[in-house]
């Protein structure tokens, strides 16, 4: 047993039941291979529609992969399995080696390292930008602790970093309600940076954002790239051409096409399913 | 056998004394007598059997019956029919009193008619008198019995009273009459015979051992026929509560199921629907006697405008600015709901009001099995019927129901498509209400009306839709004939309590298994 | 670092907030009680047992109007159900005080009347214990924990939320009235519990153990308020508003909600449980309509009156609508409902933050002009 | 700082809401003398209630244009308690501490007049209870003016068992699950057993309140009926109930000449919201009927008809009288009565001087109360429902009877005092 693991069980945080949204470290997370995440034959069908069709879908620890694909190509459905919110028909899907996500439950995996955008910028509105941050920060996230936490220097810290790196440094103690649409967007990464993931997804992430804070968010993501795994859904080319690599083409819930942006674009199918016959 | 020989005299000579005028005497023994007096004098009357006597037994019968000082009279149109001579009274009375008669009487005076009845030209007057002897035939009425058998020309009547010939028989001195009474018996369904059956088992009664293990084949058949009948039975009244709460629920189906209003003021709709009702009969009464029986269906339009005009009001007034707050909108539709009741009590006072079931949803149908359905349950199944094809209709078959099903899938999209949006809200939660007043139709008949009756059913047309599934029109008709059905062989068995409450815990867990209902849609638009 | 939990509980309120609370504790706690024990009944200033009375339960509605807040205006969740929490924790005080008529009742058993003419020959064993006071208050406690536990994990584990949560608990209470309304249930069916003798040995209805339980229900009031306090500020509160505002956000964060409503919750429950055990000795009868679901969303009223999501909202709602009830009650009982029925609609209409919104707004509003 | 505004804010407005209770509540003494009538004028038993508060304001009236009590006008006080018990006893102690009433008229369940007991026992109230009741209980400070059991279920039993009734052997005791229906069902059975019936020939049934579908319980009654002797119902069922459990009665085909049904809680102001025509034939038991002829009825039956039409009561034009209302009356004149007597309406004496008062009442008889158990002696009519709405008297005692509070037939009553517990 590693001794950060033990370290963590003598602090009383070694409780069996699964429902607990434990604090595990994510380095717990087993990388032997160089994949963080990897899906197999994910089936999800709602009476009778198949959002997803035996998908098969890999990424590698570090990357910054894109998704792209017309409505109903199972995007989300997809990003939803992922993060346990629907349960697959059949087929598989691995955080690491180990971590079987279609048994976990959605804090779970999010405890684990997984942390999620919405397609709809969803932050606290009522509660401050501070606030926002200070719980989305990686702690132990139990009811007991939550009692007793207390926002100490350490917590401020985090939280200055991150405002600063979201740019809304002088935003602080406003209503997360009052924030423009793309500053909600930036709050909401913040709030994944502060969960500290290995691995991060995001539904259109700069949708409704000014071109200039597109730029910067490309900036961020390729900044991010590396030390965490991105997968970003996206509709903006144009966004999706400054940021990837390798981009994953989904249709009626397969993958259609995987290659850079200028391969499946020159794809015949994707042209199809793109522009219609 | 006092009565044996009275009714043999009626049967032989009554018709000479025809148009004779009624001894003084006897009539006021009935009027004034005590009950064995009176007694007496209705066996005399049955005897006599001549119309002017048959005429004074039924008024008796029927409470028309007064006595004023020396005069017996009876009413017949406007005028005072003198009891004894069959002449009318000028002027009539003024001060009269009721002849009083108890139940010892009043049974006595039935069995007197009902023999009577037996030979009534009409055959549905003689199947209910042979109907009614089945559960209470007494020995000396043999020769009557005999009488009638021979005289009876339709076959199913015949039978009735051949098997009531039996259970007299049943009692007979010689062994081979009560033999083949015990075998003609098998095709019985009436507890009476069941119960005459029994007493051959005993040895002590019974010493003919042929008889006895006859009796005993025959009661096997009568208790599968009764114990059949039960089962059916149980169902049946399973099926009716289902249909009341089906009824019940089937505008909140609407409301709460298609459009999400919370509705929590659904309960007072069925009120005004119940009140609807009430005011037509006034109406009828008032305007249109000769056709009150009618009443009841010309409530239905009634009862659908007033309760769908106060859901209108309501929704445009209250419901309209909540859209989308649920919670609030339960809030102020309770609130709602307690102004309705306390309007209610101030038009209408806090006592019920008085509905009186037209004919054709009083009494029974007798079905084979011995099985006997009251029609007002009948009626009201159908009904349930009706309003469920009305509004399958309205919903699958309409542009209106188009446009609702548009609005509350997508209410942008069916705007930008030229929806009027806020008028279908309107229409929509217009016919939920009027669907509700309906049901209150149907509940005025079988159960009280009154400004609180709309709370006893909230609960349970919740527990229906949500149990079926929201949005389901097909999920809230299976919930509430399943629970109707449950709750009927749960109520048998434990009790009314224990069953009501066995059904609320099984609600709530059964929704905790399947938030979506039994019905459920799939897909990502759930949840959200 | 840790603070000390002295001066945690200090910086709830500040300065002003203090002197204003010592107030509270200066009025209901001091002046009134004094103002009816002391004071000759002529007087003009006495304070008649019927006030005490009244105000009384008002504090008990109270506790549960803070505790209906913590879940709803607080945590999202509307529970028409709370009304079951209140009555069980006043059946279970209500045990004691039953056992404590001893001999006195009318048929000088040891047995309640009621089971006498039930013919039951022995307490069910639900009843053990009861004639301790420690241990009726432990199960003042335990019983609304116990069923807001079970009931809350299989609810919210199975992501229960909105209307269907609401209807489920007016379920929940439907239920238990009826069950509490059975004779055989063995709580007394529908007379309940009453005629009421003493409390540890003292009579219940001495002037001293009156006041003694009213100035015992401001206290406790002046605790919820403070533990509610205490919670909403801490970062259990921002959670919890965090999961009413967006509850899908808190999961991804790592947080599993059902945890955090069911303590809310439970926490709601008990004090429930704890307002019933006060009021029932106060009114001197307990009986199943307590559970009615009228009840139950009378509660949510007073909330929403005052002013949701503030702690001293629901608080003064609950002051509000009893005293307006017991005014119109008597004054217009012909109007009563539609007063109430309106109140309903107003609020929910007009006035989404209570009559401390409407205060606020009207405030600012002066403020700016001047 | 928010939350400090929060806070003064309420204790201002709490506080002022407190004074303004405080101050409606201030009484003073005049030349009147001060009534309390205590009953549910909203809520489920608004239907019964309501009645009985308008009777009594009407003996209050008459009482006064006669030259009210001791030369001073009676001053009604009527408080509405909703139908909530635990409001029954803060009103109850609203009239005795605030309004300072010398007798309170109120109460119809008793689970209402449970609530008020320890009130008026504390305060040393004076209460008057109008309605039929279970018995077992006997307190100083209550005049019981409705019937004990003994003065109703048991002679309608009777009535049932002999030749005129229809001589019932079989017996169902069906009622709402509550105390008066447990206790009575308790009494009878006791009853019956002493006359022989055996266990298996008493089926006991209950429903809970409001309950509206009697199928099931209908055709349990028939298979019990169809099981050879001539059964009879025993009902209790309260209220709202009564309607579908008729309804369903009639369309089972069960008629009042095969199974009689005799109820204790259906009177004339219940029979008006119902269509009486499946009811007709079936049995009352009532101390007091509408249709009873007597010159005392006759005057009590047409003042009140007067009261509604003067005070535009709802249906003004078709209000009937009942047995509770009757015994409200009763127990108005026989209170004035006895102040007259005492010369005083200190609590006390008029309590000393209740016993052996005696009224010429509308039931036709000169009742009166006992001397030692503070209940009414009471005349025991059955009647059979007219399609009117009204009753037939079919059955009465030869006099008044004397109410026996501790039914012999519950057990160890025989040792109970005929006397309440001095003070």
């Amino acid at each position: 047993m590693p001794p950060w693991f033990k370290k963590k069980q003598q602090r009383g945080f070694g409780s069996g039941d699964a429902g607990y949204a434990r604090l595990v470290d994510n380095s717990a997370v087993d990388l032997s291979h160089g994949v963080i995440l990897y899906l197999e034959d994910i089936t999800v069908s709602f009476d009778g529609f198949k959002a997803l069709d035996r998908l098969t879908l890999s990424i590698d620890d570090g990357e910054l992969r894109c998704i792209i694909g017309p409505n109903g190509a199972g995007k989300t459905t997809m990003m939803d399995c992922i993060t346990g919110k629907t349960r697959p028909d059949s087929g598989s899907a691995y955080f690491g080696q180990a971590m079987d996500l279609t048994r976990m439950t959605e804090p779970e995996i999010a405890a684990m390292g997984i942390g999620r955008k919405f397609q709809k910028p969803t932050v606290f509105e009522r509660h401050s930008v501070f606030e926002n941050l200070e719980l989305a920060l990686k702690r132990d996230k139990r009811v007991r602790y939550s009692l007793v936490a207390q926002v100490d220097d350490e917590v401020r810290d985090r939280v200055s970093d991150t405002l600063q790196r979201i740019r809304l440094e002088g935003e602080a103690e406003r209503m997360a309600g009052l924030l423009s649409h793309g500053q909600k967007q930036w709050l909401e990464i913040g709030m994944l940076l502060m969960q500290e993931p290995r691995l991060l997804l995001l539904d259109e992430p700069v949708a409704g954002m000014t071109d200039d804070e597109t730029e910067r968010t490309a900036e961020l993501f390729q900044s991010l790239a590396g030390q965490h795994s991105l997968v970003v859904v996206e509709h903006d080319m144009a966004f999706v051409a400054s940021i990837a690599s390798i981009v994953t083409v989904l249709h009626e819930g397969r993958v259609l096409a995987e290659g850079t942006l200028d391969k499946v674009q020159n794809e015949p199918q994707v042209i199809e399913v793109y522009l219609g016959r | 056998m006092m009565t044996k020989f009275l009714m043999l005299l009626m049967l032989l000579g009554g018709s000479l004394m025809a148009g004779a005028t009624l001894d003084a005497a006897l009539i006021h023994t009935l009027a004034n007598g005590e009950s064995d007096e009176k007694i007496r004098a209705i066996q005399d009357l049955g005897a006599l059997a001549t119309p002017e006597a048959v005429l004074v037994l039924k008024s008796l019968s029927d409470d028309a019956l007064f006595v004023d000082g020396e005069h017996v009279f009876y009413l017949n149109g406007d005028q005072a029919i003198d009891a004894v001579t069959g002449l009318a009274l000028t002027p009539i009375p003024e001060s009269s009193d009721n002849v009083v008669i108890n139940n010892r009487v009043r049974s006595e005076l039935n069995t007197a008619l009902s023999s009577l009845k037996l030979f009534d030209p009409k055959p549905s007057v003689r199947r209910k008198a042979a109907e009614a002897l089945l559960n209470d035939v007494s020995p000396d009425m043999l020769p009557v019995l005999t009488k009638a058998v021979a005289q009876e020309t339709d076959a199913g009547i015949r039978e009735l009273l051949l098997l009531a010939v039996a259970q007299i028989n049943l009692g007979s001195p010689e062994a081979s009459l009560r033999l083949s009474a015990v075998q003609a018996l098998e095709n019985s369904s009436s507890p009476n015979a069941r119960n005459l059956l029994t007493i051959l088992l005993d040895p002590a009664h019974e010493p003919v051992e042929a008889v006895r293990r006859a009796a005993q084949a025959s009661l096997k058949s009568v208790d599968n026929r009764l114990a059949l009948s039960d089962a059916l039975a149980r169902i049946f009244s399973g099926i009716s509560l289902g249909s009341i709460l089906m009824l019940a629920a089937l505008g909140l189906a609407i409301t709460y199921g298609v459009m999400g209003v919370i509705n929590m003021a659904h309960g007072e709709l069925l009120m005004v629907g119940a009140y609807a009702t009430y005011v037509t009969q006034g109406w009828f009464r008032l305007h249109w006697p000769q056709a009150l029986e009618g009443y009841v269906l010309a409530a239905i339009p009634v009862a659908f405008l007033s309760a769908a005009l106060v859901g209108v009001i309501l929704e445009r007034t209250v419901i309209r600015w909540l859209y989308g707050r649920p919670l609030e909108t339960l809030l102020a539709t309770w609130g709602l709901s307690l102004g309705l009741i306390q309007c209610a009590r101030l038009m209408f006072g806090a006592q019920n009001v008085e509905l009186t079931n037209p004919s054709w949803m009083s009494g029974r149908v007798a079905l084979p099995w011995g099985l006997s359905l009251p029609w007002n349950r009948i009626d009201i199944i159908l009904f349930s019927l009706f309003v469920l094809a009305l509004v399958w209709v309205l919903m699958n078959k309409t542009r209106l129901g188009l446009f609702v099903r548009a609005v509350t899938q997508n209410r942008a999209m069916a705007g930008c498509m030229g929806v009027p949006t806020g008028l279908i809200d309107t229409v929509a939660f217009g016919l939920g209400a009027g669907i509700a007043g309906l049901g209150g139709v149907a509940l005025s008949q079988i159960s009280n009306v009154g400004p609180d009756m709309g709370q006893g059913y909230i609960v349970d047309s919740f527990m229906v839709v949500v149990l079926g599934g929201v949005g389901q029109l097909a999920g809230a008709v299976w919930a509430a004939l399943g629970l109707g059905i449950l709750s009927k062989f749960l109520e048998g068995w434990v009790g009314a309590v224990i069953a009501k409450i066995i059904l609320l815990v099984f609600v709530i867990i059964f929704i905790q298994r399947r938030p979506q209902g039994l019905f459920a849609l799939k897909g990502r638009f759930v949840d959200n | 670092m840790r603070t000390p939990l002295l001066f945690r509980t200090l910086a709830l309120f500040d300065t002003t907030g203090w002197i204003a609370t010592g107030l509270f504790v200066a009025i209901m706690l001091v002046l009134l009680p004094l103002l009816h024990l002391a004071l000759p009944e002529q007087s003009p200033f006495y304070v008649s047992s019927y006030v005490i009375a009244l105000l009384g339960k008002i504090l008990c509605y109270a506790i549960v109007a803070v505790a209906m807040d913590l879940i709803w205006g607080y945590g999202g969740i509307l529970s028409l159900g709370h009304g079951v929490f209140f009555a069980l924790g006043g059946y279970a005080f209500g045990m004691y005080l039953m056992r404590a008529i001893g001999h006195d009742g009318v048929y000088q058993s040891d047995l309640a009347d009621f089971m006498v003419f039930l013919d039951w020959k022995a307490y069910p064993w639900y009843w053990s214990g009861t004639e301790y006071i420690l241990w009726s208050l432990v199960l003042v406690v335990a019983v609304p924990a116990f069923l807001a536990i079970t009931f809350g994990f299989f609810a919210f584990r199975s992501r229960i939320k909105g209307v269907y949560f609401s209807i489920i608990t007016q379920a929940m209470t439907y239920a238990f009235m009826l069950l509490f309304f059975r004779n055989e249930t063995g709580f007394g069916g529908n007379n309940g519990f009453t005629d009421f003798k003493r409390i540890l040995g003292i009579p219940i209805t001495s002037p001293g153990m009156r006041v003694g339980l009213f100035m015992l229900s401001g206290l406790t009031l002046l605790m919820t308020l403070l533990l509610c306090r205490y919670l909403v500020t801490s970062k259990f509160g921002r959670v919890l508003t965090a999961i009413r505002d967006a509850e899908s956000r808190v999961m991804f964060l790592g947080y599993n909600p059902l945890w955090y409503k069911l303590t809310a919750w439970t926490i709601s429950a008990v004090l429930c449980g704890i307002a019933g055990a006060l009021y029932v000795p106060q009114v001197g009868i307990i009986n199943p309509s307590e559970m009615s679901p009228a009840n139950s969303i009378e509660i949510a009223i007073w909330v929403a009156v005052g002013g949701r999501a503030t702690l001293w909202g629901p608080v003064l709602g609950a002051f509000i609508v009893n005293l307006a009830k017991s005014y119109f009650s008597v004054a217009f009982p012909d109007y009563w409902l539609f007063f109430l029925g309106s109140l309903f609609v107003v609020v929910t209409l007009f006035l989404p933050d209570g009559v401390l919104g409407l205060w606020k707004r009207l405030r600012s509003r002066v403020r700016r002009r001047t | 700082m928010k939350q400090r505004r929060n806070f003064l804010q309420a204790t201002a407005l709490t506080l002022a809401l407190a004074a303004s209770g405080l101050a409606a509540a201030t009484a003073y003494a005049a030349d009147t003398i001060k009534v309390g009538i205590l009953h549910s004028l909203s809520g489920t038993m608004a239907i019964s209630e309501t009645a009985l508060k308008e009777t009594a304001l009407m003996t209050i009236a008459d009482i006064n244009a006669h030259g009210g009590v001791l030369g001073k006008q009676l001053e009604p006080v009527v408080v509405d308690p909703a139908s909530n018990w635990p409001l029954f006893a803060e009103r109850a102690r609203q009239l005795l501490s605030q309004d300072n009433v010398a007798v309170v008229f109120g109460c119809w369940t008793s689970v209402s007049r449970k609530s008020v007991l320890p009130v008026f026992k504390e305060l040393n109230g004076l209460l008057f209870y109008p309605v039929q009741y279970e018995g077992e209980e006997l307190e100083r400070n209550v005049f019981y003016t409705g019937a004990a059991p003994n003065q109703q279920a048991i002679p309608a039993v009777e009535y049932l068992m002999s030749k005129d009734g229809g001589g019932a052997k079989r017996f169902v005791l069906l009622g709402t699950d509550y105390v008066y229906p447990r206790t009575t069902n308790k009494i009878l059975r006791a009853f019956l057993k002493s006359k022989g019936v055996a266990e298996s020939d008493i089926m006991e049934e209950y429903t809970p309140f409001g309950h509206s579908d009697y199928q099931t319980i209908i055709a349990k009654i028939k298979k019990f009926a169809s099981e050879g002797k001539k059964t009879a119902v025993v009902s209790t069922i309260n209220g709202d109930s009564n309607v579908p459990f008729y309804k369903e009665l009639g369309n089972a085909g069960l008629k009042a000449t095969e199974v009689p049904v005799v109820a204790f809680s259906v009177g004339e102001e219940e029979l008006r919201g119902v269509d009486t025509k499946p009811l007709v034939g079936e049995l009352a038991a009532w101390n007091y009927f509408e249709s009873l002829k007597n010159p005392v009825n006759q005057k009590f039956i047409a003042m009140y008809r007067a009261w509604a039409k003067k005070n535009n009561l709802p249906k003004a034009d078709s209000v009937v009288t009942n047995d509770p209302m009757e015994a409200t009356y009763i127990g108005i004149h026989m209170w004035k009565q006895a102040v007259e007597k005492a010369g005083s309406t200190d609590v006390d004496k008029v309590i000393a001087a209740m016993g052996g008062q005696s009224f010429k009442a509308p039931d036709g008889f000169e009742i009166k109360m006992d001397e030692k158990n503070h209940h009414l002696w009471k005349p025991v009519f059955i009647g059979e429902v007219k399609a009117d709405g009204q009753f037939n008297v079919v059955w009465k005692t030869k006099g008044p009877i004397r109410a026996q509070p501790w039914s012999p037939y519950i057990a160890g009553n025989d040792k109970k005092k005929d006397v309440p517990e001095p003070k």
